[in-house]
């Protein structure tokens, strides 16, 4: 690409990751989906994994992620994909292998394929988009969904009585033994996305260091069915939802169980 | 069945196990599964004998993770399987179907049971609907095989590794508990593969070549209707060149048994008292009940008088039959839902049939 | 130019017709470098636009907030 | 020759063991064999059987109506399988656990036989009652030679009880003997 | 679909909206489900619509919850629904199973999507067979209403509940994204119930009463056979009392289309053109999908020269059309999975097919 | 019944409870199915619940509980009864439900429906039998097989690399909001079952008193499938498992969120 | 009477809504009328687009392959449906976004309005762009009377916009002025 | 009878036919009251027996511990 700013300014210090292709995506403006994918992808080359991952794609906003990814995909049904994970990695223990799931995805439909696949250690990273709603579907609610959140299958607002709590992920995976690593973070201001490509990465490194499951939960923005402007949207996981949700790493196990 | 000439060896065999040499014989080294009876022998069987030859047993969670299980691993490439009955058979169905979007290979083994719901451990076919018409969503179609002895348990899992890669495509094997639970000799002979081993297709990480994607999503609907199309042609081409059925004295028989699994075994009994008072009877039974064996079920039953489709349920392969043979109007049905039908039952139905239809007994061997 | 103004220490680029207009580069600037813009590109947005090019420290802070991988930067 | 038997007890008599032999035993001798055991949900602690079908031909269904015999090794088995057993048919009736009265039918060949008490008293092995009810199957229907029933044991008795084997083939005598000498 | 004589009040009314408006009319509280597309209008308009009537809308973590709620709800004696899509529908096969086997009344709504697997959400008629011959293990059979308005959403929703009520079986409606998802003018008509409302077998407690057991597990041979002939007899009632479908223009009609749903709704339009240019076509549009209108279909199809089925599959209902005509020589299909037939296509058809069997254009109307 | 006791000690101070009919049970010999049944129905007693309960029984060894409780049942598919249960709760909010399954149910196929039900807080009661195998098909390992054990499926032992860890689903369950009591008993010894019953008790007060969710998860035997004798599948469950599953109150609501 | 029409542009544009209000017009006209919109994973901020067929008889499909018109409000949607308007068919351009030089076609009756322009700038909410196009369409063809619109609008403008009511009209007419005067 | 045996302060029951033979109420007695038997009943066990009845107390703990609900107590 020819420009003037290589003229003067020859390092270019931010460009788009090689595993990430040259393409738009389908997200909405201002939905963090965005911001994950190009975390995810910088840390696939970070670790020169592009040539050796296996990602697996959920159903939920992010089903066509295989789109904009330059590695080998396969798409799971709905809060499956940490089933399918588990067979693509007994297939091929030497490869790396990844899923990335929302909410409705991972803590509603997939509920017992992530608790199973965490507790059986299986060595897998999982990228968590939580964005408390169901994205694709139109803004219905989730597990995730806040108390009095209203969506499209909670008009009145999420109530406890009928619909139960939201849930916490990060921290109910953490209490079982095959856990690895559970972080939450969020990608709300820089600092926030530095914290997570760290936590990303720590995931990653369990993974390629044979310690188990490792997962990494984000706390995501659904502008357009929380019918916010994205920067409303973003001081929403800013305020309420890290209240509810905090950031933090759950557990990071420093050592494999068998040496 | 038939007695082998002595000087071969010959092991007795259970029918799940058979099942399992079969698999291990095709170069199946993963299975996953969850328990249910009455096909426990497979899981446990392959618990003990993969992890030796470098497999993987892994039970699963539930059936819905298995059936995911097995599409991650056929992903990569592998052969794999997995077995049940009744229901988790059903909880397998919206796997089943993006197996199948997705042109994804596996074997898929049912025991069945006795239904609906928890139903019974009682030998049934009340399966064959869900089987080859397929439960899942979306009008997708799997080979479908019916063994009917220990030895076929083991050939036909063969087979199905052979036809699911074939045809990027499940398959399924329809056993019950009779052929499962039973064990009679059988006789392991070797594998020899018919289909390439290489799969261009599989998810093994882009080194060196453009990265692969597995999926069943076509978001575009003419880009959905085309995929449809082209599944659509495989399935025409599994009817053309996978028919496989067995013909037992057709020839000039008067009456004509069509039957698969248990209940064509059994029919094997009475076929052979009937014969032995003189009713010619012989039978067709289809072996791969998808694709169903319509033009030879056609054909053996227009040279008859009467057909007489048998069945553990209340008539379901009873509609193939009918929809094979358009123009034959001497159709009968003797179904028990969840019970084998007795070789005594059979032949009095064979007799009255045979009285109707004018059928006189005569030397027929 | 008044002499006093301190030299750009880096330079951006932003894709017009990727941008979605989502405002999260705005704010994330610590320099301020980045404004909404007035043309609508194919995708029916107004794209942002690097409106202070001599403010900019070549931080890429801009970069890493935006979802759509828009933005390159140099220094 | 063509011949079935039910063979029926309790669980953890031996039944399948017993049937399993016989069935290796036939095929050893060149001949077509079913073995079909009954299976999963029983009642827990309940009755175990199964039913051996042995052909000089190809055999069509392993599940039989009425059987030409039946080996019954406790009560709840007579009960529910003295109805069925053919006109003529043999009972080998294990009389240390069941009441010989209790056969209700005339119209069978009654072998009954005390197999605990020979197998506590001759074979000095209590567990092997079903093996001595097998002999006097054997000695009754004549349907495998003795010889190949006992060069068959290795195949069904696990290598742990290998030792055990000469005590099987006793029991197997003393069950044929005693079936014998009733004649 | 016929405009209504004015003064009646009409409303313009979504197809998906019109079935919760019937499913309110006919007394049902209780609504389970998960979201999916294209039947999201159903829970959100039902999460606003039924608690305000001291009504239940539950959002469930999974459609294999979703069907158990069901199952609970309807052992309790209530009225209850749930809808969903293909993956959706796929996974509710073992509950679905469970609940015909243990005799429980429920309206489940597929509003389907082509498949298979994720597919896409492009109308299709590819869930006939899953639908039809019941995708769950063990044979059982249910009831499917076939929709074709938005004025038959309504109604037919209404008559689901009570054939589920009055066989104590699940009921399935099957409609598709275009009849869901469009609007036009409907009239509220009136329920009037047809099935007595207390449910002598219902769990509520034993208070003076003996205990109440909902099962569907037989263990005893013979009683899991008993039972299935039991369900057997039922399905045949049904057969015999509870087939619907729509005659059009079968007087001297040459050629008869059969159709379903928004085939059938897409014919009508290519019948009115064929009808203009004096070609002698009629249809007879199924309503229940089971029981098979077969009868009705033979009868029309029998005074016709010809038969032209259409789906938007690659042939599913066409095997009951073969079953039920089985003397019929001239059946031809026209079959598109995952889209729309145009009328333009099926006027060409009807044209091509009028040339072969030499049908003259005249006056028909 | 006529016999001498009576004429001379004439106060029963230990019957068969009400709710538990006169039959035998399919059980075999020592497996502690029986000895929770019994607690079950002391406790239904206890409250006067006979006659406003529906039980959800599971599929599993307890399968056929129905044939043995004198209260309303209805079978639910295998795992579901926690969904099964939530359909008759909501439907009739006045009634005591219960569900009472097994680990293979509850642990394994049924974790989805058993976590959202506690999520939900879903006003229910949950007897959970621990007896770290799948009693009814004969013995195959379960989520709650310890490390080690072999079983029918794990010839070799249950090793964490393939198989994943023993899960601890009292501890899970309690770090979720809704549940309102989660308790871990056993009943190898009288004074467990003391503590049993008073366990079972409080579940059946937290239902009663509408707050929330609650469950015990009972330490049990499978002396078929353990291979053990009665009196040595007892001493497993004192020594081995109580280890690994320690007993005690993890959850005690003590008001209710809503007043 | 017998006519159809397809609405597209953005999401966002008002496209359901001009479509349902024509709907729901033509219904209350006493005539048979059939809306089917766009529905489910679109694009996200992509196109939305519906169709409504009008007529005096029962309808059939719902779905029209080429409509007789074709109300187009962005770029994207004249690319999507150009091809398939009847010849001789109404099109009913919006200018303000979309060039009439993109127009290949010369065997369709063109009415290029600049309904963005007209909406801010003559009704001064630019929000109503669609409803300016909706009094286009209205005024080409006739299908319904402009008091029957009016009318309708309480019921499709929410309650919360329902002082909006009198813009919308406005909208409506400028629209129709717009293609009278044109024509 | 010695004079100086305790009078038994209870008494239990034992359905001999309902009994799986499982001892566990054996070592639960703490009066050792309970023994195995001899005799096999319909289901094919050698049923417990209540051998000591001089000793027992009433207390219930056997019963408690029975899985069959077997046992009866009085006092
Ligand atoms: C079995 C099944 N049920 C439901 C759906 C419909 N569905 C598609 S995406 C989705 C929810 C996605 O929400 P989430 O996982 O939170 O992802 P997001 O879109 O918010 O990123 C649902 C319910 C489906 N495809 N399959
Ligand atoms: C969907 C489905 N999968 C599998 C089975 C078979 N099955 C019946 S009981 C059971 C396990 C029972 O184990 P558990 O819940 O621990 O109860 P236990 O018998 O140990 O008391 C299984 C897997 C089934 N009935 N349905
Ligand atoms: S719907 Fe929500 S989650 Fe999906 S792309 Fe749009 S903003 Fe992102
Ligand atoms: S690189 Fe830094 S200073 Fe330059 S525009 Fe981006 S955020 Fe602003
Ligand atoms: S963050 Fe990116 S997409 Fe959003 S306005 Fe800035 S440059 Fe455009
Ligand atoms: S198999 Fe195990 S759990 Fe089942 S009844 Fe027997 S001992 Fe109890
Ligand atoms: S009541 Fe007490 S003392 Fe008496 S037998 Fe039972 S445990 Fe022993
Ligand atoms: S505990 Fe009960 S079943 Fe077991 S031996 Fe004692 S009385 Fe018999
Ligand atoms: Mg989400
Ligand atoms: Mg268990």
């Amino acid at each position: 690409m020819k420009n003037k700013a290589k003229e003067k300014f020859t390092k270019q210090v931010f460009s788009r990751p090689r595993s990430l292709l040259d393409v738009s995506t389908h997200y909405c403006p201002g939905c963090h989906h965005g911001i994950a994918h190009r975390i995810l992808a910088e840390t696939i080359d970070h670790f020169d994994l592009r040539e050796k991952t296996i990602g697996v794609a959920p159903v939920g906003c992010a089903v066509l992620m295989y789109d904009y990814f330059d590695v080998d995909f396969v798409e799971a049904p709905h809060g499956r994909a940490p089933a399918v994970a588990t067979g693509v990695k007994r297939a091929q223990p030497d490869r790396f292998v990844f899923t990335y799931q929302g909410d409705g995805d991972l803590a509603a439909i997939g509920t017992s394929e992530i608790i199973h696949a965490a507790n059986r250690g299986e060595n897998l990273t999982v990228l968590f988009i939580n964005n408390t709603t169901y994205g694709m579907t139109g803004g219905q609610m989730a597990p995730t969904t806040m108390l009095g959140q209203k969506t499209s299958t909670s008009p009145y607002g999420r109530d406890f009585r009928n619909d139960g709590y939201p849930i916490r992920i990060a921290e109910m995976l953490a209490t079982l033994e095959g856990t690895a690593f559970s972080a939450r973070v969020a990608t709300s201001t820089p600092a926030q996305i530095r914290k997570a490509k760290e936590a990303v990465k720590k995931a990653f490194d369990m993974q390629i260091r044979g310690m188990g499951f490792s997962i990494v939960e984000i706390l995501s923005t659904c502008p357009t069915n929380w019918g916010m402007k994205p920067l409303d949207a973003q001081k929403r996981v800013l305020g309420e939802m890290s209240g509810y949700y905090p950031l933090g790493v759950y557990k990071e196990r420093k050592q494999a169980d068998f040496a | 069945m038939t007695p082998e000439p002595v000087g071969i060896k010959r092991e007795l065999m259970k029918g799940n196990v058979a099942i399992c040499a079969g698999a291990i014989a095709a170069g199946c080294r993963f299975y996953y599964g969850y328990p249910i009876t009455p096909q426990n022998d497979i899981p446990e069987y392959l618990s003990a004998h993969l992890p030796p030859i470098g497999g993987t047993f892994l039970q699963a969670e539930s059936e819905v993770a298995t059936i995911n299980y097995l599409l991650g691993t056929s992903a990569s490439g592998k052969r794999v399987m997995t077995s049940s009955s009744g229901p988790g058979i059903s909880l397998m169905q919206e796997g089943l179907s993006y197996m199948a979007g997705s042109e994804l290979p596996a074997v898929i083994v049912n025991i069945s049971r006795s239904g609906p719901g928890l139903g019974g451990i009682a030998p049934s076919q009340g399966d064959y609907f869900q089987a080859t018409k397929c439960g899942g969503h979306g009008g997708y179609r799997m080979p479908v095989l019916a063994p009917h002895s220990v030895q076929e348990m083991y050939s036909l899992t063969m087979l199905a590794f052979d036809l699911a890669d074939k045809y990027r495509n499940p398959v399924m094997i329809l056993g019950d508990a009779v052929i499962g639970q039973m064990k009679e000799p059988f006789v392991p002979t070797s594998y020899v593969s018919t289909v390439p081993e290489e799969k261009p297709w599989s998810l093994t990480g882009c080194a060196g070549r453009p990265r692969r994607i597995i999926k069943s999503l076509h978001l575009k609907d003419d880009e959905i209707e085309a995929h449809n199309w082209k599944l659509h042609r495989k399935y025409m081409t599994m009817r053309e060149e996978e028919v496989r059925s067995e013909p037992t004295h057709l020839e000039g028989a008067g009456i004509v048994i069509v039957a698969f699994g248990t209940a064509a075994r059994v029919s094997k009994t009475a076929i052979q008292w009937a014969r032995a008072e003189g009713l010619p009877v012989g039978m067709l039974r289809p072996v791969t009940l998808f694709p169903f064996p319509s033009r030879e079920v056609d054909e053996a039953v227009s040279r008859a008088d009467a057909v007489l489709v048998i069945e553990m349920n209340t008539g379901q392969m009873l509609e193939d039959v009918l929809i094979s043979t358009r123009h034959h109007d001497k159709i009968r049905f003797l179904g028990k839902p969840c019970a084998i039908p007795t070789p005594e039952e059979i032949l009095q139905e064979i007799r009255s049939l045979a009285g109707e239809i004018g059928v006189k007994a005569g030397n027929v061997r | 130019m008044p002499g006093t103004a301190p030299l750009p220490k880096g330079r951006i680029e932003i894709d017009f017709e990727r941008c979605k207009a989502c405002e999260l580069c705005i704010p994330a600037c610590p320099k301020n470098c980045i404004e909404m813009g007035t043309g609508t590109n194919r995708q029916g947005f107004a794209a942002a636009v690097f409106a202070r090019p001599g403010d900019c420290t070549g931080c890429a802070v801009c970069a890493e907030c935006c979802p759509d991988v828009c933005i390159q930067v140099w220094r | 020759m063509n011949t079935d038997v039910i063979m029926a007890g309790f669980g953890g008599q031996g039944i399948l063991m017993i049937g399993t032999l016989l069935s290796i035993a036939a095929m050893e001798e060149g001949k077509s064999v079913t073995f079909f055991p009954a299976y999963g949900v029983e009642m827990r602690g309940g009755t175990a059987n199964c039913t051996v079908v042995i052909s000089g031909e190809e055999i069509g269904s392993p599940v039989v109506g009425h059987p030409k015999s039946c080996v019954v090794m406790n009560g709840p088995s007579l009960e529910k399988y003295l109805p069925f057993v053919q006109k003529g048919g043999n009972l080998i009736l294990n009389r240390s656990l069941v009441d010989p009265a209790r056969v209700t039918r005339t119209d069978l060949n009654v072998l009954s036989i005390p197999a605990n008490d020979i197998a506590r008293e001759k074979v000095k092995t209590p567990q092997l009652a079903s093996m001595v009810a097998l002999g006097a199957y054997i000695a009754v229907t004549g349907v495998v030679r003795m010889r190949t029933l006992f060069d068959c044991l290795p195949k069904v008795v696990s290598k742990k009880y290998e030792r055990f084997i000469p005590l099987n083939v006793n029991a197997l005598k003393e069950g044929e003997s005693f079936a014998r000498n009733r004649a």
